[in-house]
């Protein structure tokens, strides 16, 4: 099967992983590695945006070729589509709340519905309050709604920047595996030239560059 | 877009709001404006033809016709919309392009599912992979007016079928008397008088079907409620020129002045439409009118 | 002149328990007027509307200008088998209606035209021409542009006359088609009916008002409880009345 | 019975009864159908409830603006036109900041940013808004003679409205009325979709449907079980409003009856 | 016996452009029977509804029992201005349509009672007595659980009869009440009006047949193109016509 246009697939509302840019584009950490990617496996590809709750099921259907979204890569999902290799390692989750002292036991914690996030508050028995949007979550606790947000720390970190009212918690957990570009079963072609593609930026340090860049998680080693 | 909009840092508040309001993202904003009116335009006549077909054959006395007629009214009806879409549109696609290639590529040696994947050959894709993206923006548009038109239109045909049904009884009667055919009938004394008795669940549908854009973002399309949230969401300098805090509030009230005034044009228009139906007839609607004339 | 026209025999129709018909004759050649008399509830509207088949009768035939409606089921499910043949029958026998029945969403004009138009597709010009000339005739032809709403109910039931004469039928059923008019229009009426008779075309005439059925009848027709009680030409029937429930019938307006 | 097992589980898992936790792999078809039918009853809570409510609100608005009173007739007029000018989701998230607004203030209004009242409030007031918009149209088209004799008679103000108007009116509404049942029930899968948050993982069927398509990536499962819900809870409907359109209908000679046994031969008529 | 029930003085009315009453005087005193003849669409109907305020009139006055209606604007805007007082009007002034305008969604039963234990506030098993005692006495009593469509067209006329004596009001406005009715049933009904009369009813009386309104009027309007082209005792009006009109008018049901 050959791809003359790979169409990639991203949400457009997860910064710094991918965002829409005052131009109206996609923009943020996963546009210019995606683009890097194309380039070096020399493709050409398109972007497409895509509501997260459908965002597999249309891959799997065929409406875009990739899922570039921030997506980590976990068990479940890996026995639906498949990943490249990671190409950001495990980013943690942490907790942003308006006092230091909290204890997550004993408080309301928001997360975004149908999260890992939001599966793991729940595990722990702790209240969860869950929100449709992660803007929502963090407006929540400024109206003392909630009493903490729980989400990934690349994401709190951007959103909160300049929020002198809310503060980012030392304490963060690790939940799911690094993030990868997700694929068909079937389209083994094209994950072995992404596959390559991200190899050789890790081995040139370019996509360690790219992370810094963007804080969206930590380097490789 | 303007000229001074180089270093938005050192902008005064008037140039500040007229440099962000002309931003590519206000732009894609502007735009969906025009994609929502063009859904509703295409929607609403599409809806009303999916509604009369099936409001026919549900009186069809053929009976199979009479059920797919029903069947339809009652089973897309019973869907809500939203579960409607999360599924519907991605299947309606996969139905489209499982014919294409059983046409197209006749003799494809692998099945079409493979495991979890549905994959038909390059020539039966829609639209084919390599066309440019505005063909895929167009083609999602219209699966996602077709889906629309779908469910509205099991709606419009229980209205239809209510209104045809509440023509009195002589007035077929006597078109009967007079060597009409029920085809004549139907045409000529059923059709016209079923207006008046479905025009306030037909425009009740339309303000529906105008409340109901906002879901259009679960098919794919760019509407204004995706662009507000995106828009109205906490902005941080890291990520744009022009940060600023939870404005949200502010682009729902714009949505929500446009949804008003919107709904006040239609109602407008519906009410003349009213009026010239009820003129001279015999109902406390046609009375109003008279003494109000007078 | 003595083919009949209409005929109708043994015919028997019931609304579910209630039995209306009990088994009813009547003929009626071409150009001849047959009036239905009878009290309130006998079933004189209830005939008409099985003579154009708008009720399904249970048992006995209705043959028009010789032609037998074909049936298609038996008792309660009894009903016409040939749609062609029903439309053809229809479009030959036009009914003013006693609540007339004038479609609500067209003017007065429109009502006339509409059958003519549509079923016989007569030309457009020529139609209006003569609806307007039938309009003139039972006297609103200033009211061809208003809905059946904004008339008085002798003007509704005039335009219901027009409407049925327009289509120009072989026969006409009329149910109290002056029930609504003052003497001078009454008159005006028994004179178009008079007019159409001498024309040829048939008719069948339910009336109460027994001046005008001895005035228009070649054969008048009482009918009480469902059966015929008694027939005849009117000079037997108002002069001779054999039955003592026609005599009583009759009686006030006699002494009056 | 494994299946019986997790009914009980999880039955009324969407009222906080039962297990604490969501399953969270291996999804069995059984525990689609208990999870998603378990939120039905929120659906069911919120519709029945603004139905009922709403019934009589939007009867004194179509009322209101039929009214001679222009105080009544212009109050009338901006309360349907402002909830039925607007979507659902804006009313909510309009609502929702309203109340946490309020709750800083007052703290009577502490449970009103909980969905169970503060979505059912915008609910009711909604449906009340399309309802009485139909109940005025159906208003509008009453047979004039009917209104009459009714004058004649000096039937006025309450007994002409509820022997004369009312039955009519509703008789003329029925069928839009119908409709406007059937999309309220469907709006309120909007509620935790977007409007109001969801403690503890208790939502509505939507939440749970949507929750199984996130774990399982497979649309075509619990989606088509959530309509599958639906379409009963809607037949539902359509019988109950169809029983009591009958009744408003008895009147009306019975002519199906007779028709069903005739054959057209054409194909559309 | 000489006290006006009703009494309409100078009245006029127009719907939009049509100027259908042009100054009309009737009155009414308590016990007469007052008959108004004329052409179909000579403004009866109207008249009858403008004297119980189902319509607004323009100019004039009504006055009942002695008490003028308060009017409240002028020309086209004006009409009654005291609600209390229409109630009042209405429910001592009872209406037989001339579309009977019986509510469709009633048995025959509850039409008649609905207004006595609505508006009057009867007493239910009284009043289904006496429904039931008049629905009889126009001869349907054995129709009371039927809805009016599946009546015919005299039986709902004497629904609706029966539903305006139950009423038992001061006065009866009756428009055309024997249309639909056989000669005998006819008589009845000339019967009942001319018993109301003698309880001391007042009664204003639309027909279109002379022999009836010669019958039971103690004072005969003819009404012409919206204004009183003749009026007086009945003997006068038919044996002595003064008018071209009437005379015209009349010559067709005496010459027959
Ligand atoms: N609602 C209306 N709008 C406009 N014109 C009307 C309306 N109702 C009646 N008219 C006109 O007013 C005139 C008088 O009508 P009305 O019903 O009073 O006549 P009528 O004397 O009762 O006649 P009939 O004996 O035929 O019943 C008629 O010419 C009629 O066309
Ligand atoms: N749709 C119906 N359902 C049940 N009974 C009906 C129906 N239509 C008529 N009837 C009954 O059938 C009988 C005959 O009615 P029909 O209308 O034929 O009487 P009619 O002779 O025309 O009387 P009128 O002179 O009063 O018009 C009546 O007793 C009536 O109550
Ligand atoms: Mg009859
Ligand atoms: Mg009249």
């Amino acid at each position: 099967e050959s791809h003359s246009v790979v169409r990639m697939g991203t949400e457009g509302a997860y910064a710094p992983w991918n965002f829409i840019n005052d131009a109206g584009e996609v923009d943020g950490f996963e546009r210019e590695l995606g683009d890097e990617l194309c380039a070096r496996a020399e493709l050409t590809c398109e972007w497409v945006t895509n509501d997260w709750d459908s965002i597999i099921p249309n891959l799997v259907s065929g409406n875009y070729d990739t899922i570039i979204a921030g997506m980590s890569i976990t068990p479940e999902r890996d026995e639906i589509i498949d990943f490249t290799q990671e190409y950001t390692p495990a980013d943690p989750t942490a907790f942003v709340a308006m006092t230091e002292d909290l204890d997550p036991a004993n408080s309301v914690i928001a997360a975004q519905t149908g999260t890992i996030q939001a599966g793991y508050i729940a595990d722990q028995g702790w209240t969860l309050v869950e929100f449709a949007t992660p803007e929502e979550t963090i407006a929540a606790v400024r109206a003392g709604e909630a009493d903490a947000v729980f989400a990934d720390q690349s994401y709190l970190a951007g959103a909160i920047e300049g929020q002198d009212d809310l503060i980012m918690l030392e304490q963060t957990v690790a939940l799911g595996g690094g993030v990868g570009m997700g694929l068909r079963e079937s389209d083994t072609e094209l994950r072995e030239k992404f596959d390559a593609a991200i190899q050789s930026m890790k081995d040139d340090g370019s996509l360690n560059e790219l992370i810094s860049k963007w804080e969206v998680a930590s380097l490789f080693e | 877009m303007f000229s001074f909009c180089a270093d938005p840092e050192t902008l005064e508040s008037v140039q500040w709001l007229a440099c962000y309001l002309t931003t590519g993202k206000h732009m894609g904003f502007y735009w969906s404006f025009l994609t929502v009116l063009t859904l509703l335009a295409i929607t609403a006549p599409l809806a009303l033809i999916f509604g009369f077909g099936g409001a026919i054959a549900a009186r069809s006395t053929i009976a199979p016709l009479s059920w797919f007629g029903k069947g339809y009214i009652a089973i897309v009806r019973g869907v809500p919309d939203i579960a409607f879409f999360l599924f519907f549109v991605i299947a309606l696609d996969q139905g489209i392009e499982y014919l294409r290639h059983k046409i197209k590529c006749p003799d494809w040696p692998d099945t079409i599912r493979q495991g979890n994947d549905f994959i038909v050959c390059q020539a039966a894709k829609m639209p084919l992979g390599n066309a440019p993206q505005w063909v895929h923006e167009t083609y999602g548009y219209f699966i996602a007016v077709f889906t629309f038109a779908i469910v509205f239109g099991a709606f419009a045909g229980n209205v239809l079928f209510g209104a045809m049904r509440a023509v009195p009884k002589p007035q077929i009667e006597t078109a009967e008397a007079y060597g009409m055919t029920r085809r004549q009938s139907f045409w000529r004394i059923i059709v016209p008088q079923m207006w008046v008795y479905a025009l306030p669940g037909l425009g009740n549908l339309w303000m529906v079907l105008i409340k109901a854009t906002p879901l259009l973002f679960l098919l794919g399309v760019e509407d204004i409620v995706y662009w507000a949230r995106e828009l109205g969401g906490t902005k941080t300098p890291r990520f744009t020129d022009y940060p600023h805090g939870d404005w949200r509030v502010w682009y729902f009230l714009v949505l929500l002045v446009f949804y008003l005034a919107f709904t006040r044009l239609s109602e407008i228009v519906l009410d003349r439409v009213m009026r010239r139906l009820t003129a001279g007839q015999a109902t406390s609607g046609g009375e109003a009118q008279r003494r109000a004339a007078a | 002149m003595t083919d009949p026209v209409i005929e109708i025999r043994n015919l028997h129709k019931s609304y579910s328990a209630l039995e209306v018909l009990k088994g009813v004759d009547v003929t009626a050649p071409a150009g001849h007027v047959v009036s239905l008399i009878g009290s309130s509830g006998s079933g004189k509207s209830t005939l008409l509307r099985c003579a154009n088949l708008l009720e399904d009768s249970q048992e006995g035939d209705v043959i028009f200008c010789g032609e037998p409606v074909v049936w298609k089921g038996t008792g309660l499910h009894r009903h016409p088998g040939d749609h062609a043949q029903m439309i053809r029958i229809r479009t030959n026998l036009s009914m003013v209606f006693q609540q007339f029945n004038l479609w609500s969403h067209m003017t007065i004009l429109q009502n006339v035209m509409e059958a003519p138009l549509t079923v016989l597709k007569r030309d457009r010009a020529e139609v209006e021409a003569s609806a307007r000339a039938y309009l003139d005739k039972v006297g609103i032809g200033d009211k061809c542009d208003v809905y059946p709403a904004q008339l008085s109910g002798g003007q509704q039931q005039r335009a219901a006359i027009a409407r049925a004469l327009c289509m120009e039928p072989k026969a006409l059923l009329f149910d109290e088609p002056t029930s609504a008019l003052d003497p001078e229009l009454e008159q005006e009426v028994v004179k178009v009916i008079k007019d159409l008779a001498a024309e040829g075309r048939t008719m069948l005439v339910v009336t109460h008002d027994m001046r005008m059925a001895r005035d228009i009848s070649d054969h008048v027709v009482f009918l009480h409880q469902g059966l015929i009680e008694e027939e005849g030409p009117p000079e037997a029937v108002f002069d001779a009345p054999q039955s003592e429930r026609l005599r009583g019938f009759l009686s006030v307006t006699q002494s009056a | 019975m494994e299946c019986l097992d997790t009914i009980a589980d999880y039955g009324l898992r969407s009222i906080g009864i039962g297990e604490r936790l969501l399953p969270r792999e291996n999804f069995t078809l059984c525990q689609q159908f208990t999870l998603i039918g378990s939120g039905m009853l929120w659906n069911i809570y919120f519709g029945v409830l603004s139905l009922l409510a709403g019934f009589f609100l939007a009867t004194a608005v179509a009322l209101g603006k039929a009214a001679r009173n222009p105080v009544l007739r212009k109050s009338s007029e901006w309360f349907i036109f402002i909830f039925r000018g607007s979507p659902l989701f804006i009313q909510f998230f309009f609502a929702y900041f309203l109340f946490l607004a309020l709750k800083g203030q007052y703290p009577f209004f502490d449970p009103f940013t909980a969905a169970w009242l503060g979505a059912l409030l915008v609910l009711f007031l909604n449906t009340s808004a399309y309802t009485g918009e139909i109940f005025y149209g159906a208003l509008q088209s009453i047979p004039k003679g009917d209104i009459e004799a009714a004058d004649a008679y000096g039937l006025s103000g309450w007994s002409r409205f509820r022997r004369v108007i009312w039955p009519t009116m509703l008789r003329l509404a029925w069928p839009a009325y119908t409709n406007e049942a059937i999309f309220l029930f469907h709006s309120t899968t909007l509620v935790y979709f977007s409007g109001f948050p969801a403690w503890q993982q208790k939502g509505d069927a939507l939440y749970y449907a949507s929750y199984f398509a996130d774990k399982t990536f497979n649309p075509f499962v619990p989606y088509p079980i959530l309509a599958g819900y639906f379409i009963l809870l809607t037949l539902v409907i359509i019988t109950l409003m169809g029983r009591i359109g009958a009744r408003l209908n008895r009147h009306l000679p019975q002519e199906a009856k007779r028709t069903r046994f005739r054959f057209r031969p054409q194909l559309i008529r």
